[in-house]
C-alpha cells in the first residue's frame, strides 16, 4: 500500500480528466523560482509530506513573487517531517476558492468492493465532519462490474446538503474520481478539500493516495520504484534487498530495517542486545518477534522468506541480514512447522555463514518438513566456523530457541575463524559453467575429473546433472537450467566441498551489496590518530 | 463432516502442470485428496500424477459432469492470471475455490469476489496455504508432503482457523502432538480481502457437527476477529473458541509482510481484539504455547457437562 | 384494458423541462395521461404544468412511492444521454421505458437492453414516437397535441404495431375514420435493436382481452415480421393479424431514412416477411390504403363465427 | 452503418493491439513506390474497394519491387469498383502464411447483444465454410457488461477444430478484437482471413468493418467525415446536405441522390418523369415512394425531413432538391398523418419555392395536425408563381396526389414567375439584427416604424418579440434568440411580406450551395455557336 504524495496522486486525477490547478513538482528552489514565474500570479509552495495539517505546521506558503516562492521552497526542501526529509515542493497557482467539498474513493475490505465517499463540507478532517454535521456526508459502494455511473453519483450527492443547482458537476467530478481510482487500482484517493472556484471550476486542492502494491507491476506510468510503505525514508540495504525480491518470482521476500544505528557494542539506548532477525512467514515471524523480545533482545531488522523460497534466496537474505555493522547474534525462526522443505533454507545459511564468516552465534529453528536433515545439515557444516550456530525443530518453541541466543550470546566472545565459502576457492582451469535463475554456476573440469564418487550428482535435487566424459554436466538444455529447472538449492555444492573435489562454485551475486558493505567499513570510526 | 472439504470432494487443480501445481497435486492425491481433473490451456490431453488435464475449466466439468463435476478448485496460477481462472471457475459452476498465490492484485480480488457472490460461490484466499481436513483430504499445500501432513496432524474434534499459513500448520502439530485431534484446519489467507474470513470460517464450523471446539489464530488489521466476536454476541456462534492474537511487537503503522497488518487508526489493534472475543466469551490465550492446555481444559469442560 | 398503458398508469418524463419535453408532457396531460414525476438533473423542486420535478429518478420514486409509484418513464434526453437516463430509470425500479430519441448509439442501446433484462424491465424504442391507448394515455409524442391525438383515433377492438412513427398515426387514423375503433396503437422505434419490436408487442395484444385484430406495418430489414409468423405458427398468438410491409420501391442495399431498413442477403427482404406471414395465415395487404376494408372484412369475420 | 475501407478497419484493430502487417495507405503511385521501398522485400499492393474476392478481380496485386508496387498503384488507382473509383491502395508487407482462421464480432440485433464467431478455417466465405465445415465454427454472444474474456474466447476456439496448442494465442487475438469493436462501438468486424505466419504471430491479413453511424459523434480516431453508407460516391449536394444535417439537432434530414444525370427533358431512360422527392418520416416516405411509381415516375433523390423539424430546415432540404437540374415536378409526401404541426413545413416551402423560383409543378402532401393551416399557407403564399402548387391533407392518399402530380406534369407547360422572394428586397437602411440558430434575421427599422399593425409580433410562435420605440425587436436577449429561442418559423417573415412592410430578412444560408449553383451553370452544355 505505496502511499503517494500530493503531486503523484494529483497526477493520477489528471490522468482521468479530473481538474487539477496548473503546477509543477520541484525539486530546487530555482525551479520554483522559475515554475512560479511561468505561473504568474499568487503561487503556493507546498512541501510533499506524508502528514496532514500542513498549513498550521507552516509546510504550505502562499508567495506572491517568485522570489518568494524560491524562499519558501529553500525553507521547505530538507525540512524533516514524520521522519522523512522533504525532497519535493509542488509550485501551483492559488486558487480562488467559492467553497471546499470532500470526495474520497476506499477499498472497503469486509463488503468486498470500492466505496466512494463525498461530504458537501471538506477541509477539515471528514471524522470531524461525520461528527458535526452527518447530514453533509453520503456514501455508497461500487458495482465494480459497471462502475460508478453519473446518476448514481447524482443520487449520492442529492441526499448531502449540497444546492441542487452543482449536481451535475458534482456527478462528473466523482465519476471522474472513480475512473482516477480504478485505472490506477489505488487502495485509495482522497481529495480534501475538493475545491469549486469562484469561476465555478472542481478542482482537487489536495490529494492523499495510496495504491495496491500487488498491482503496481501493471502501472508504469505511476513511477513507483519500490512499492512499499515504510516509516523511514528506504535506506540502500533495504533498496538492495528489495532488488532482490522483485527479480526472484519464487516464494516471498521481504526486508527493512528497525534500527539503523547500532552502537558498536551491539547494544541500544534501551540496553538491549540488537540481532539480525529473520523469519519466515507473516505469523511466524511475528510469533518469533514475540519470543525475542522476551529475552531482552532488539531487532536490527524485520525479514521474511517464506513460501517455499529456493536456498539461494535464502543465502541473499542471510547476507543482507549480515550486512548490517554490530549485531550481536543472529536469529531465525518462522512458524514452527512448515510445509516447505526446510533443508533448502539449511543449504542457504550454510553458505551464507560461510561465505561472511559468521562472527556472532545463531539459532535458527527451522521446524516442519524434513527438519531432521536441515538441522543435521547446519551441526554438520557449519560445526567448525567457532561460533555456535545452533538448529532447532518443531518440538523447540520460539521462546525456548530465543532464549538460548540469550545464553550463547552471554557465553561469548568466541573465536571466529572468518570467511570460509564451501566454493571452489581456486580459479577454475577447465570451467563448465551454466546460468541458473539469479547466478551462474561453475564446474572446474580439471578437479572434476578426477573424482570417483560425482556426489555432486547424487545429490542435485531436480535431478539435472549427469557424467558424461568423467566429468559432471548437464542433462538439460542451457536454456532450460537457465529458466528454472536449475532450482539453486546448493546441495551440489556443499557435497563436492565436504565429499569430493571442491571444483564447483556457485556465484549468486547481490547488486549493490559489494559496494554498500565496502562504504559502510571505508565509514566507519576511525581510531583516533 | 468437517468443513470445506473431505474424502468425497471432487477437486480441480488449475495449474496443475506447473512447478507448484504437479508438486501440490502429488501432495493432495497422495493424501487421499480425490483430484479428478487438472485445467493448464493448452496443455489438455495429457496425464499428470493420473490426473487428466483439460484446456478449459468448462470442457473439465464437462468430462466430469456423468461422475458428479467438480466441487472445489485449487488454484496455482501466476497473480496476474488469477483473475482469468478464478472467474472461469466461477462461470464453470465450481462453487469453492482456494486461490493460494500471494500477491493478487485487489482490484482483481473485489471482481472475483463479485462474481463469487452472483454465482453463490466462495473462495479460501488468496494467499492461503489451504485447509486440511485430517486424514480425508489437503487443499493446496498445508503439511508440505502427503507424509508429513499424516505425520503432523491427527483427527480429532478441534477446527483450526489461522491467519497465517505456517501457524496454522503449527497450531494444528502442537494440537495433535498434545493429544488433541483435529477436524479440519484452515488458512484463511493473509491479504486484506480474502474470500473466507474468520467469521465464515467459524461459522461453518458452527454448523460442523464433529468440530466441538475451535481455535482462532487472529492478528493484527482487519476487522476479522471483531467479527467473530460479534458472531458470538449474537449467537450465531456459540461453539467455544479459543483465541491467540499474535503482532503483540508490531508497532503501529509499520507494515509487516501481512498486507492485512496494518493498523488503522483505532480500528484492527490487538488490544481491540482481545477485548471484543474476550467480551463474547472466546478463551483468550496470552502465551502461544499454552494453546494446546488451554484448549485441553475447554474440551475437558464439555466433556464433563 | 389496453396494452403498454392506460389511464391508471403513473408515468414520469424525463428531461422535463427540455422543448420536447415540455411540449409533450403537455399533450400527455391534456390526454389523460397520470403523469406523476418529472425529472431533469439540477432542475429538481419546481414544478411544470403542474408536475413536480425531480433532480434523479431515485428521488422520483420516493417521492411517489406512497401513491403507487412510477410505472413508465418516457424519455426526452439528447440521444448521447439517453443511456445513462435509461439504465436510471431501470435501476431505480421503472419497468417500462418510452425512448423518444433518435440516433441512440447502438452499443448504448445494448446496454439498455441488458439492464432491462436483468432487472426484468421493458423499453419501447429507441426512435418511437411511443403509444397511444385511445381515450386514455399518451405515451411519447403520437397525436401532436391532445386535441388532434383525440380527433384522429377512436376507440375500439383494433390493435396497431407499427415500425414507422408517421404510419402508426395514419393507419390508426385510416381506420378510426373508415369506423374502426382501436385499443392501443404503438411505433415499435425505427432502429435495428428496439426493445420491444413486433413480436413482443403482437404477444401482449394476445395477451388484452379487448384487442381483436391486430393491425401491422412492416418494412424491410430486421427480421421482426418473420418472428410474428413464428409466434403465429406456434399458435402463441392466434388473433388474426392485418399485415402491410412497406418497401416496394427500395432499392436492396441502399439505406433510407431508417437503421432498420437495410436488406442483408437474403434476410429481411419484403418478399421473404410476406412469405412467411402469409404462410403462417396473417391477412396481407398490398395497397396501403386496402388496410380499413381489410381489417373491416376480418372484424365482420370475428363477429359472424 | 459507416463502411471502412481495409486499412482504417485494421487501424481499429491495431489500436486495440491486434497485429496486422507492416504498411501504409497510399494515395499515389510515387507513394506506394516509396512505401514498398520502406518496407522492404515482397510487397502486396491491395485496392482499397467495398468488394469481395478481390484477388480473382486482380484487385491485389503482389510486388517483388519497389517499381513494381509503383506500376501495380497505377494501375488500381482509378479502376471503379462497384461504382466507386479506388482512390487508396494499401501497400503491405507480404506475409508467410501458415493457415487461414477466420474472426468476427458483430451486433445480434434479435439477441441485442454482440456476438463473436470463430471459425478454425478461413480465407473464403464463412457461410461456405459453416457449410462443408461446421464443426470449425463456433459463436458465442457476449455480455456486454463484461465484455469477452480471455477464458471464454478460450472456450469458443476449444470447440472448434482449432489445434489446442493454438488456444492461448486465439483468445489472446479474440480478446483483442472485440476490444477494438467495443471501443470503436463498432457494428461488425470481420477478419477474413486471421493469418498464423509461419513465425507463430495472428496478423489480419484482411478486414472489414461497419461502424455505427450514431456513435461516430464520439469516435474522432475513426476520421469519418460522412457517417453514411451510399451506392454511389458521395455528390457534392449530397455533401452540402449533410453539412445542414449536421449542424442542425432539431428533427431529421437526410438526402441522398438516386439519378445525378438527369438529361434536359426530365425523362429517364425507362421514359418516366424524373421528380424531385421530399418526404417526411421513414415509413411514410417509402409509402410515398410506392405511390409516385404507380404513376411513371422516377426518382431524382430521396429525402426525409421528419421529428419536428423546423421551418428552416425543410427550407433548406426544399432548396437543395430544387439544385437539382431538369426534374420535372416536386413531390412532398409523408405518412399523412404526422404528429409534427404542418404549417411550419409549408412555410418553409413557401420560402424556398419563391426564392428559388419554381419552375415546375409540385403536389405538397402535408397531412397530420394543424394541416388546414399549412394548406392554406401553401395556397395564400403560391398562387402567383405560375406553375401550379397544390396542398392535400390527410384525408388524400400519396396515390391520389401521386395522380395529381402526374395530372400536372401533363397540362404544363407553365409560365413560372422566377424568383420572387418574401424577404425584405432592399438593401435595410435601419437594420435591427440578430442571430438565429442557424442564421440571422434582419429588421429593416426604417420600414417597420412605418407599420401599424405590426403582424410579425403576432405571427411569432415563440413569442420572442415586441414593439419597443415604434419598433420590433426581441424581448429575450440576443444569446437567447441564436440559441435556438427563435426557432426561424419564418412566420414573421411572410407576415411582414404580405401584411406590413416587407421589412423583414430571414437569412438562412447553405454552405456551398450558390458555389454548386454556379459550377452546375457553368458547366451545362453551351449552345453549339
Amino acid at each position: 500500500m505505496a502511499r503517494l504524495f500530493e503531486y503523484q496522486g494529483k497526477e493520477i486525477l489528471s490522468r482521468a480528466g479530473f481538474a487539477i490547478p496548473e503546477g509543477k513538482a520541484c525539486t530546487t528552489p530555482e525551479e520554483a523560482e522559475s515554475v512560479a514565474s511561468e505561473l504568474g500570479g499568487e503561487v503556493v509552495v507546498k512541501a510533499q509530506a506524508w502528514t496532514t495539517g500542513r498549513k498550521a505546521k507552516g509546510l504550505l506558503k502562499f508567495c506572491k513573487t517568485p522570489e518568494a516562492a524560491k524562499e519558501a521552497a529553500s525553507e521547505l526542501l530538507g525540512q524533516v517531517v514524520t521522519n522523512f526529509p522533504v525532497e519535493i515542493v509542488l509550485v501551483e497557482s492559488k486558487l480562488e476558492i467559492d467553497r471546499e467539498l470532500f470526495a474520497a474513493v476506499i477499498i472497503d475490505a469486509t463488503a468486498q468492493q470500492p466505496m466512494i465517499v463525498f461530504s458537501s463540507l471538506g477541509g477539515t478532517g471528514v471524522e470531524d465532519i461525520a461528527k458535526s454535521h452527518p447530514e453533509a456526508i453520503s456514501r455508497k459502494h461500487i458495482d465494480i462490474k459497471v462502475g460508478l455511473r453519473d446518476f448514481e453519483a447524482r443520487e449520492l450527492v442529492r441526499v448531502t446538503t449540497l444546492d441542487r443547482k452543482f449536481y451535475n458537476k458534482a456527478a462528473a467530478a466523482l465519476v471522474k474520481l472513480y475512473k482516477a481510482a480504478r485505472l490506477s487500482e489505488a487502495r485509495s484517493i482522497e481529495i480534501n478539500p475538493l475545491v469549486i472556484t469562484k469561476d465555478g471550476k472542481w478542482v482537487a486542492a489536495d490529494c492523499h493516495a495510496t495504491v495496491d502494491d500487488y498491482s503496481v507491476f501493471r502501472h508504469p506510468e505511476l513511477g513507483i520504484e519500490i512499492a512499499r510503505e515504510l516509516d523511514h525514508p528506504i535506506t540502500m540495504l533495504e533498496r538492495i534487498a528489495y532488488n532482490v525480491e522483485k527479480s526472484d518470482y519464487r516464494g516471498t521476500f521481504y526486508f527493512f530495517q528497525m534500527d539503523q544505528d547500532i552502537p558498536e557494542n551491539g547494544k541500544n539506548t534501551n540496553g538491549e542486545d540488537v540481532i539480525g532477525f529473520h523469519g519466515a512467514g507473516g505469523g511466524g515471524s511475528m510469533m518469533s518477534m514475540d519470543g525475542v523480545g522476551k529475552h531482552n533482545f532488539a531487532l536490527a531488522n524485520f525479514c521474511d522468506t517464506s513460501g517455499n523460497p529456493p536456498a539461494s534466496k535464502v543465502y541473499r537474505a542471510a547476507k543482507i541480514i549480515l550486512a548490517q555493522p554490530n549485531i550481536r547474534g543472529y536469529f531465525a525462526s518462522g512458524s514452527g512447522v512448515a510445509s516447505q522443505e526446510q533443508f533448502h533454507s539449511a543449504r542457504g545459511f550454510v553458505k551464507a555463514f560461510r561465505e561472511v564468516g559468521l562472527q556472532v552465534p545463531a539459532v535458527i529453528r527451522l521446524g516442519g518438513n524434513r527438519e531432521e536433515i536441515a538441522i543435521e545439515i547446519l551441526r554438520t557444516y557449519l560445526a567448525d566456523i567457532g561460533v555456535p550456530v545452533e538448529g532447532y525443530g518443531k518440538d523447540d518453541s520460539a521462546v525456548f530457541c530465543a532464549d538460548r541466543l540469550r545464553k550463547l550470546v552471554e557465553e561469548g566472545p568466541y573465536n571466529p575463524k572468518g570467511p570460509d565459502p564451501i566454493s571452489n576457492p581456486d580459479e577454475p582451469e577447465d570451467p563448465y559453467t551454466f546460468k541458473t535463475l539469479t547466478g551462474s554456476l561453475t564446474i572446474d573440469h580439471a578437479k572434476c575429473s578426477d573424482c570417483e564418487s560425482k556426489p555432486c550428482v547424487d545429490s542435485c535435487h531436480p535431478n539435472i546433472l549427469e557424467v558424461k566424459d568423467g566429468n559432471v554436466v548437464l542433462n538439460i538444455s542451457d536454456e532450460e537450467a537457465a529458466k528454472g529447472r536449475c532450482t539453486e538449492c546448493l546441495a551440489c555444492e556443499i557435497a563436492c566441498w565436504t565429499a569430493a573435489n571442491q571444483a564447483i562454485k556457485i556465484d549468486l551475486p547481490i547488486d549493490g551489496l559489494p559496494e554498500y558493505l565496502k562504504e559502510i567499513k571505508d565509514s566507519a570510526p576511525q581510531e583516533v590518530s | 463432516m468437517s468443513i470445506l472439504v473431505n474424502e468425497n470432494s471432487r477437486v480441480c487443480v488449475q495449474g496443475i502442470t506447473g512447478r507448484e501445481g504437479l508438486t501440490r497435486t502429488r501432495l493432495m492425491t497422495e493424501y487421499g485428496t480425490s483430484v479428478v481433473a487438472g485445467v493448464t490451456p493448452g496443455k489438455g490431453g495429457q496425464e499428470v500424477l493420473d490426473v487428466p488435464v483439460y484446456d478449459t475449466m468448462f470442457e473439465a466439468m464437462d468430462a466430469t459432469k456423468n461422475d458428479g463435476g467438480i466441487d472445489i478448485s485449487v488454484l496455482f496460477i501466476p497473480a496476474p492470471l488469477v483473475k482469468s481462472a478464478a472467474l472461469e471457475a466461477i462461470e464453470a459452476g465450481v462453487k469453492l475455490l482456494v486461490i493460494v498465490p500471494d500477491r493478487v492484485p485487489i482490484w482483481d480480488v473485489m471482481e472475483i469476489a463479485d462474481a463469487a457472490k452472483s454465482h453463490e460461490a466462495a473462495f479460501l484466499g488468496p494467499n492461503t496455504l489451504g485447509a486440511v481436513t485430517v486424514d480425508q483430504a489437503v487443499l493446496g499445500m498445508m503439511g508440505g508432503t502427503a507424509a508429513s501432513a499424516k505425520d503432523f496432524f491427527k483427527p480429532g474434534k478441534v477446527g483450526v482457523t489461522s491467519r497465517s499459513g505456517g501457524i496454522t500448520s503449527s497450531i494444528a502439530y502442537y494440537l495433535s502432538r498434545a493429544g488433541i485431534g483435529l477436524t479440519t484446519i484452515c488458512h484463511v489467507g493473509g491479504d486484506s480481502i480474502i474470500g473466507l474470513p474468520h467469521p465464515e470460517i467459524v461459522k461453518r464450523f458452527e454448523d460442523d457437527p464433529e468440530t466441538e471446539v475451535i481455535v482462532l489464530f487472529g492478528e493484527i488489521g482487519t476487522s476479522q476477529e471483531e467479527g467473530v466476536a460479534e458472531l458470538m454476541v449474537k449467537k450465531e456462534v456459540t461453539k467455544p473458541i479459543v483465541a491467540y492474537i499474535g503482532g503483540k511487537g508490531a508497532k503501529e503503522g509499520t507494515r509487516f509482510s501481512h498486507a492485512g497488518t496494518i493498523i488503522e487508526g483505532g480500528k484492527g489493534t490487538r488490544d481491540g481484539k482481545i477485548r471484543a472475543l474476550k467480551g463474547a466469551g472466546a478463551y483468550i490465550v496470552e502465551d502461544f504455547d499454552d494453546i494446546p492446555k488451554v484448549t485441553s481444559e475447554v474440551l475437558a469442560s464439555l466433556e464433563s457437562n
